[in-house]
């Protein structure tokens, strides 16, 4: 047998980092930054918070409120830079992973958390803030992003589309067919991938054997490999990229180099596949902790700047918890809403046929929920 | 008043709706200049531009997927997909994505889509140019399925269809687009979730829709002449159905028997089978018969009228049941 | 004889085809090192190589379509799919190339292909991992279907499939994976074709498989309570039907209630009823009842208990055929 | 909007040919072709033989003999290149077009006429001659052409998979995911992807605005796209990929550049979509007579080798229309033969009623015979 895995080298020419690991600012000749030291707190504030919301929900998972969550450690640069890029003109197509978007494009968290507790299937309306339902099926929502990309070059729109999506996604047939439909339509797209560098349990080497952000070359638009753990670095790159699908110059790829310093989702063990040491390695590359570096560093935030985001990461930490073990369950007769825009006579059918089924229990539980059996 | 094929009935249907709604897009392979393979297509890319009819890149997948993308953001796509056993690539997309996207938002996303599919057999072609996969979609909640059997639905049915807030899955039956008919462009149509009585009668029902009600309605010409009046019920919509007039019928004459060209094992035929004889268990005189295609995959074209429910299949049929 | 849970004895299964014929892969997301999100392929790939235990890319459709090639070549693979809902980018593969290249090619060419779906609800997840979406396989010729209930099943049931000639989906259900019982693995198994009387009763026949044997059980246990007798008949393959056990049992008891968890509306369980209903026209005294998945997506979690099948349901149906 | 469709340039850096149009060698520097003459004549004799089969079935369509034909016309050189590069170790996965791949492989036309006849769905053993069946839908053989190669990586076998199909098919998600597929596990497999111009109706610029061999880089392995109307050239690039595959380099794309000079079936009316003129430039590179010129100029064949030549293609075409003609009907009753390598009780029963239900006949015919109805 010949196969082989190759390991993906990290950095090389084109490797896009603006602030290094140590919170030490860089240039690049491609990807200038003119970014206020203001601006860049209020990137470090939403890094937290976005961290805060993640590390709740865990525990909210753990004590049983939640059936899953898909933490985002260590994506929070790739998430808020790529989140800050994108502004109220544009909408984001995101997976099951994007908290961090969701919280920069103006989205409770309460509201995802509804998702993974079992109480709704997202549920909010993605026109609100421009950003799409959560898509579990792997690939999928680039091929909705890259429709609506042509919905705005057809409507006159001047926002772009930007799709979200993972490693493991670019093995999928529908984010190929994304790139053929966005080269093909020149439209206003970008895509955003997150090297985290698994899926699940399977390294990035078993999907590709070269840097993902080559992969878009091949369909005729340009590529880019990222320091996804560098808030500046990504924001800067999304939003040229952002402004060459707006400008009409057509879609491109942005690999965000990253780490799932995490489990995939809570249900996940990563000791049966993956060595506890590369996750030290990450931690030194850690995304808050080299904003933090800088700000300190320069002199640009004092303790009780750190303190301030710290508190107010704890009240929306509390705000998430209250709500999230308030959330009621949905009424079982409501299993029958929204299925249609114009109803169905089927459907009212099974509806009535339930209600009455319910009544004809009143107030006696049935012998299923006295048993307990079938929950699990 | 205008005598149309099924073909160009749908053709124009089309074009009303595209005069409609500027929003209304046609999005597919080789429905632009081409006008699609069977030419239901033809002129709208030069009336209504490129951007309104687009000739998309070869993949299904990508065909439904953008379609999402596109009601997101308003418009209206109606999608060809080339042939019935080409809807494959695209399964995944119509099942997890534009069968739940309005559950999923809470009724937030509206999904405006028509998905066009011609279907059926008995046109001579290769293989995956004869299926009937209409249980596949029937059998997926958050989908509606709707067929034409004859040029006045095609151009009514198509306009009712794309005007339709929820997505349907509309079945074309190919080997009757060549069949003309006078269609009054002037009337209102019914509604499109009713079912049709294309023949009254008092002896047994057929239950059909598609390309067999045209088989039916021969099966029943034919029994006529031999004294027995046959009704056929065009179902028109198949996801739901309009079971009142499915059981009426069925009440009344006491037989009744399902004839469609897709194979029957767990199919729509086994479904109206199944919902006839629990709603109708006592009115009938005989088990529900179904007359469709075997559980093969479809055949070669020179053995496919052997495949096929015929009016001798039919009758065959009624014979049993009428004989039970 | 060992005591195993029914993921175990698949995983016992698995690694008794691999250890009996070298050319058995295994082959799916997270098969390898992670053992399958469900520990179904636990230990194998140590002991087996990633070359007969790969992991593959993530595409479904390449799982599938690269498992044909690997069969033309002489191989036989066990795909995962590693939830019910992400069967749905292989759909084409299945459907167009797995399902018919046997007949295509005249019979030379055999695809030993075994499509192992975890399927089903009731262990509280999000969306796309809850589903049953075995009607749209068992609608399609070529296929076989299978699915196990218990763990014996499961041990004697994978080896059988992954033996079969034929492509076999086989349906695991994953609520069950963590109910234990004895498996003698030195017994000789049953017919893979062949229907299981799980209880014999007289009262009224529940016709049910995979998740839902276990509901049917429970419930004809309490209705043993109130004296009534009711027979549960496991199916375990879904295509083809045992149908002769099935009617047997229909017309000794005269009622027949079908019980499975995805939406009645053109499933499996209404080729069940219609069937019946054609066979034992005479020997029933209800029509049959179908107590299944509601015509919607399937719900959040918080709500599935109110969605599935549950022992209550199938006693409210039990209560409605006798009444009738 | 800003949609735009650029046309592909046909030659450019990295364009392969060994044979100018006008029968002219030239030498290449990554593809020398060591040949005899003979070996040229008898790729000419090929080229002719495929040419007349697929006259003589496009004239049997006409005539009613078949339901369907799918020409090859122009694209001789191209497959007739590729097949000859195939061994006996390797197989091809062909789409429904690959006719001359199939008289390379050694497979009876007739065969192949079956299907289009409408008398079987192929039906031939692809062990036979490592000749796949013909594969309708767009793309799908691509995977197991990759499954194949794995499974050769798996048994130690020494030969390679190739995979052919159009330039429409690019755009399906099962082409790219066998793109991935070979990538990753370093499978022994040539894609070679005939870019006739056109799918159906659609230009190539359709699918990608830039060389389709290019995808390939994106994936992590070479392209090339060559002269697809110089058989010398195609048999040099395909060998050269062949037997890269065979020493476990890996996969690669050859892009064979030609142009569908007939319909794309005999359904089809191109005049609705492209320009005659076209064509006329088209045929100023035809594949067959560029080689006849070299052999011309060159003194290597006489007028008596183009006469055999000519001679045997009539036999064969005659061949293959008297077996076409005399092809029987295949029985209603073997519907149901071969569904099941193991049978079905689902099928016997239905075997049994329709045997029951066709000798209720008994030498009358029924109605819908007599009637002619549901016949089109
Ligand atoms: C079509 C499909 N197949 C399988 C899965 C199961 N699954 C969920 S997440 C995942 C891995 C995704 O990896 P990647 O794209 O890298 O995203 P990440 O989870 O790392 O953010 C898999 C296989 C799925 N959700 N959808
Ligand atoms: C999945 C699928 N979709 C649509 C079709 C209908 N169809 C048949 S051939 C064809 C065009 C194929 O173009 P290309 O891949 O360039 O191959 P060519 O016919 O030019 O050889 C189309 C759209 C099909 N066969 N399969
Ligand atoms: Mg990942
Ligand atoms: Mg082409």
């Amino acid at each position: 047998m010949t196969e082989v895995l190759l390991p993906q080298p990290s950095e090389g020419p084109g490797f896009v980092q603006l602030l290094t690991p140590e919170g030490q600012r860089v240039e690049h000749p491609d990807y200038a930054l003119d970014i206020s030291d203001d601006e860049i707190k209020s990137l470090y504030r939403d890094l937290v918070m976005v961290r805060r919301i993640d590390t709740e929900a865990t525990a909210l998972q753990r004590q049983g409120q939640l059936g899953l969550w898909a933490s985002l450690l260590g994506q929070e640069a790739a998430q808020v830079g790529a989140g800050r890029a994108l502004t109220e003109r544009d909408f984001a197509f995101p997976t099951y992973r994007e908290h961090g978007v969701a919280y920069c494009k103006g989205v409770d968290p309460v509201t995802l958390l509804g998702l993974f507790r079992g109480a709704s299937q997202g549920g909010w309306d993605p026109n609100e803030n421009g950003f799409g339902l959560y898509t579990i099926v792997i690939g999928s929502q680039t091929l909705h992003a890259t429709g609506y990309a042509m919905g705005i070059q057809r409507d006159g729109g001047d926002g772009a589309a930007m799709a979200f999506f993972g490693d493991g996604a670019t093995s999928q047939g529908d984010v190929n067919e994304a790139f053929v439909w966005a080269g093909s339509f020149n439209a206003p797209i970008v895509f955003f991938c997150q090297n985290n560098q698994w899926a699940i349990s399977e390294p990035v080497e078993r999907q590709s054997h070269i840097p993902l952000y080559r992969r878009a070359e091949g369909f005729g638009f340009p590529g880019v490999r990222v320091d996804g753990n560098d808030v500046l670095a990504v924001l800067a790159v999304t939003r040229a990229a952002l402004a060459r699908a707006r400008e009409g110059s057509g879609p491109s790829l942005v690999e965000a180099y990253t780490y799932r310093m995490a489990p995939h989702t809570t249900s996940d063990d990563p000791s049966r596949y993956r060595l506890a040491a590369d996750l030290e390695t990450w931690k030194l590359k850690d995304p808050v902790e080299r904003v933090k570096a800088y700000l300190s560093r320069h002199g640009v935030a004092d303790a009780s700047f750190f303190a301030d985001v710290s508190a107010a990461a704890d009240e929306l930490a509390a705000h998430v918890r209250a709500a999230c073990i308030e959330m009621a369950d949905p009424e079982p007769l409501s299993l029958f809403d929204h299925v249609y825009a114009g109803g169905s006579s089927l459907l009212d059918e099974e509806r009535a046929g339930m209600a009455a089924y319910l009544a004809s229990f009143e107030g006696e539980s049935p012998a299923a929920a006295k048993l307990n059996v079938g929950a699990h | 008043m205008a005598t149309l094929t099924l073909a160009k009935a749908l053709n124009e249907g089309l074009r009303k709706a595209m005069e409609n709604d500027p929003k209304v897009l046609v999005m597919g392979e080789d429905v632009g200049q081409l006008g699609g393979v069977f030419r239901v297509t033809d002129g709208l890319s030069k009336d209504f531009g490129e951007d309104r009819v687009i000739d998309t890149p070869l993949a299904e997948s990508g065909i439904i997927g953008t379609a999402v993308g596109l009601s997101i953001r308003g418009f209206r796509p109606v999608c060809e997909i080339q042939f019935d056993g080409f809807v494959f690539p695209a399964f995944d997309q119509i099942v997890t994505q534009v069968a739940k996207m309005h559950y999923r938002s809470s009724g937030n996303v509206k999904l405006p889509i028509t998905i066009r599919i011609p279907y059926g057999g008995g046109i001579g072609a290769v293989e995956h140019h004869s299926e009937s996969p209409e249980a596949y979609f029937a059998h997926t909640p958050g989908l509606k399925v709707v067929t034409c059997s004859n040029p006045a639905d095609a151009y009514w049915m198509i306009q009712q269809a794309v005007a339709c807030d929820d997505p349907i899955v509309f079945f074309e039956p190919k080997r009757r687009y060549w069949d003309k008919a006078e269609v009054d462009t002037d009337s209102s149509p019914a509604d499109l979730w009713s079912a049709r009585i294309a023949r009254s009668g008092t002896d047994a029902t057929l239950i059909t829709y598609g390309p067999s009600v045209r088989t039916c309605l021969e099966a029943s010409a034919a029994a006529a002449e031999e004294g027995r009046e046959l009704e056929v019920v065009d179902l028109r919509a198949l996801s739901p159905i309009d079971w009142e007039t499915v059981f009426t019928s069925a009440r009344k004459t006491g037989h009744a028997i399902v004839v469609a060209e897709a194979p029957v094992y767990v199919s729509l035929a086994a479904e109206v089978a199944a919902r006839v004889t629990e709603q109708c268990f006592y009115s009938l005189e005989s088990p529900v018969l179904r007359v469709g295609g075997y559980s093969t995959p479809y055949p070669a074209s020179r053995i496919e009228e052997d495949y096929l429910p015929d009016l001798d299949r039919v009758l065959d049929a009624v014979d049993r049941a009428i004989g039970f």
